[in-house]
């Protein structure tokens, strides 16, 4: 006999992954909980993917407002509402909310508001009621890491969720502490809307993980657009003062150390898993000594009915693995054939150029023992990015010397992200150089430039001189 | 007793090429990719030829002689 | 023994079907010469692909400066200096042809430049000189077609290549006669610089020949920017006075006249192949009534050794079927096993919301004989489309029934263009609906509205309700 239950599966976290979890889980008839204790959609739609997209909408078109001289239009009296700005974003991110919101109440998803802790291993505490489930899905995502000696305020020290409420005036000196996706969009955002950014990052190279080439054709990108950047550096302290906020910088290399003085400082050195009352011990579940609560490719933990994903699981820490990762619990849970069994997931970094990459950069491929061939195709080529004044960067495909076999492509460049749906597909479907160059591209379009990266490999592009 | 039937030969070693779809049907038919002969460029693996494979397995055993 | 000729391969025509395949057979080792009597890049990038998209760039951010109030950014002057646009779209026009000649030179392509003519089956004369190839690739492109009764002048009445040149000040009131991509292309360039635009059609449906839902909605948009649009129209007569040019129009259902009046009147209903001076028939080359040289998949002529590629060989006339064709004719010539054997060539309507397909349509599907699926995303459910202020148009994913094969994908929407990429290639590598779903697409990104199309196949999309 089989005891019965609440809900066949519960949630805990309404973030991308939790979401997708839970209206899948309902799609395919479950009767689905899923639990929130702060918004729904989590930090992807509140203060993450979303409102930083919309941040960078608005910066770039400060920037292409200016371009817009270089074909004779020009505007005077530029005026930037803030209050207008910070508001306009903040409805995006409610449509979206509310959006998923109803779309609980269109798949018959319970939404259960509060804390979420567990009791066993099916049964789950909010606020003062508990809950029972055959299933239950830890979705409760990671938060910012903090930075000792540099204590976040939201005001003049920020985090990323302070950092997306954009101050009137706009800052005029600013430093953001690591370069990594979030700090690069961020700096971005600000140097198009006036700020004089600086990034720092401890590593030798900013865009950790991105292949080097791109991130060398990035960071020149950024540089040229006035960020100022710094490797090898680290922030040892920040003091407020009447001036602004006093930053103890320190050269990794020689140990030398100087005061600078900004007016924002943002820390966005990475994130952390997030099980803050949660009480997986109690349902037995393991956590690593880092906070994540590992899954296998069927998205289980240890306990084989209690299931994580996204953040909260492992890294990458990126809301579209979320996203995949619910879909596969809840398809595992319904008994499909279902595993999270991706080639490769990819990243992007939104500014403009977009830094994006799928698949195995050029020292991963030669790493993991792959003899390869690349191509590389400058948007300086491309006859659509000169219309779209958007030239710097390229394609770079990396290839199997011997079978042709497509192991990752890098993008800096003009809308990289949207060519990235070609990419990934191609890598997922086990595609060829050949199979690329041989498919007919629209012209103009920027994805011509992912076909001649593809002839490039064979050294056959036509729009370069091939070598 | 009928010969015992051919040891099953395995068509791909380290990685496997199969498109997506052939994965997740591997997975509802069981079948394990390795065994699976890929009739696309480089071995690739299609829904057909999971199908396929399943379908021959499935019949082999009654085709034999009792 | 073989005769010697001055060339292996002679090409006649230097658009982008002619130089693809001149520096494709350089490329493969073959004495290549290319023959060119008005502007190396041809209609393509001369007068049509590349201007036109440079004009679209520059009035869409004429829209996207206006739009920028809606979150803050407000200029309380513009001001655009035409002759700048003009001269920076020759600009971008000048360095790519520029580009071509340059590939010319590194490819060791010898470029000749005259009015080509045949002489015989092996030897072409260009001004005095005659020129000797073993085989010989047609290239000749196409020209606008004429419509009776309507004398372009190119400044008041104008073709495309009229068009291009953008007067000073604006038109005022401007009609396309014609409502398919290049009409509605000039259309859209001018209502963002600030005419009063007017399309008319003679067929029931503008853009004919893409996907009823997706032209439904494209002109849904089109209109909703201000364009005005009538199908079943004719324009009779145009006739040049003092207040403008008086256009009569004729309802083609009704046979109900009108004459109104405009300061600009573009023809473009159409283009036709070009042969004019070439002289096929001295080569024992066909031409059909409409004046097409046919050819085969291996772009090959009646004349074994003389091929036709591009918009003289066939429709669609467009350059990425130019350009696949030359560099399969090219192929061919030098032994190798290359055949035009596309699944499909895409389209693209490079307005804003742009329109963009490849594969079947609906329609085409069914009359094949297939049972489809469809699946439908809409942009107004994208986080990305609400971040680039763009949520007009859906993808639209069209699949076999039982198969899941994928037949088509048809967008409108924001850079839609980008997502063919995607659509192109799984149309060529044979992928399924499923094979698209599973595969991870960034967040957020357009493509996730491809994905989500797949998923809407299945009744299974997380972003809207599957009904
Ligand atoms: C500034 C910024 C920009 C980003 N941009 C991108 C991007 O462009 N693309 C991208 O892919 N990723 C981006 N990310 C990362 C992305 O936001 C995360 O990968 C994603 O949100 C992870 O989803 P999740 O469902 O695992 O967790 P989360 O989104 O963190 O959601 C977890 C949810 O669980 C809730 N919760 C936690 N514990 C409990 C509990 N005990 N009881 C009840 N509820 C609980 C939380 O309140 C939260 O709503 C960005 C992140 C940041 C910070
Ligand atoms: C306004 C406009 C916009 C367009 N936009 C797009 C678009 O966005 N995307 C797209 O795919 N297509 C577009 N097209 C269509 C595209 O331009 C054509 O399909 C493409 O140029 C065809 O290439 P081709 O090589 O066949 O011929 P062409 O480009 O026409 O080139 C033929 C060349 O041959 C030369 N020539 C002809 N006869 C002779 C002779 N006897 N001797 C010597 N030289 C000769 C001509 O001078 C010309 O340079 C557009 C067309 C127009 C008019």
């Amino acid at each position: 006999m089989t005891k019965s239950y609440d809900f066949d599966v519960l949630v805990i976290g309404a973030g991308p992954g939790g979401y997708h979890a839970a209206i899948r889980a309902a799609q395919l008839g479950l009767k689905t909980a899923c639990v929130e204790r702060e918004a729904v959609g989590g930090v992807c739609l509140n203060w993450g993917c979303i409102p930083t997209k919309a941040l960078l909408h608005a910066g770039e078109m400060v920037h292409e407002s200016k371009q817009a001289a270089d074909f004779g239009l020009t505007f005077s009296g530029t005026s930037l509402n803030i209050g207008k700005l910070n508001g306009w974003k903040e409805g995006i991110v409610k449509k979206l909310t509310g959006g998923v919101s109803g779309l609980f109440k269109a798949n018959k998803v319970t939404l259960l508001t509060g804390q979420a802790s567990f009791v066993d291993d099916h049964t789950v505490k909010v606020g003062d009621q508990t809950h029972t489930a055959a299933n239950i899905i830890i979705a409760t995502g990671s938060e910012p890491a903090t930075l000792p000696g540099i204590t976040v305020d939201q005001q003049v020290i920020v985090d990323s969720t302070g950092a997306l409420n954009v101050p009137d005036p706009i800052p005029g000196r600013m430093l953001c502490i690591g370069g990594g996706v979030i700090g690069f969009e961020f700096a971005h955002i600000y140097n198009n809307l006036g700020s004089d950014v600086k990034v720092i990052e401890f590593l030798p190279t900013v865009i950790p993980g991105a292949d080097t080439d791109a991130v060398a054709a990035f960071r020149k990108s950024m540089e040229k657009q006035g960020i100022k950047v710094a490797t090898q550096t680290k922030a040892n302290r920040a003091e407020k003062k009447a001036d602004g906020v006093h930053v103890e910088l320190e050269d990794v290399k020689t140990g030398a150390k100087t005061v600078e003085v900004y007016d924002r400082v943002l820390v966005a050195i990475g994130r952390r898993p997030r099980t803050d009352g949660l009480n997986p011990e109690k349902a037995g579940v393991t956590v690593t000594d880092r906070g994540f609560i590992p899954a296998d490719r069927k998205q289980r933990t240890n306990v084989p009915h209690i299931y994580a994903i996204g953040d909260v699981a492992s890294n990458p820490m990126l809301a579209h693995k979320a996203m995949k990762e619910g879909l596969v619990a809840a398809e595992v849970i319904a008994g499909k054939p279902a595993e999270q069994d991706a080639v490769a997931i990819p990243g992007v970094v939104y500014t403009s150029p977009e830094l994006a990459w799928v698949g195995l950069t050029e020292a991963e491929a030669k790493e993991k023992g792959y003899e390869v061939k690349t191509g590389n195709f400058p948007f300086a080529a491309s006859g659509r990015a000169m219309t779209l004044q958007s030239t710097d960067g390229f394609v770079k495909m990396i290839v199997e010397k011997d079978t042709d076999l497509l192991l990752g492509v890098h993008i800096v460049g003009p809308h990289a992200s949207d060519m990235l749906g070609e990419a990934g597909l191609a890598l997922e479907m086990a595609a060829t150089a050949t199979d690329i160059a041989l498919t007919i591209h629209a012209h103009p379009t920027l994805g011509e430039s992912v076909l001649e990266a593809a002839e490039a490999v064979h050294k056959q592009a036509i729009h370069i001189v091939n070598r | 007793r009928a010969a015992a039937p051919a040891a099953p030969v395995k068509h791909n070693e380290g990685r496997i090429l199969a498109v997506p779809a052939a994965r997740q049907l591997a997975r509802e038919l069981n079948v394990d990719l390795a065994y699976v002969p890929g009739s696309g460029p480089n071995g690739r693996i299609r829904v057909a030829d999971v199908l396929a494979f399943s379908q021959q397995a499935t019949q082999a055993p009654a085709a034999a002689p009792a």
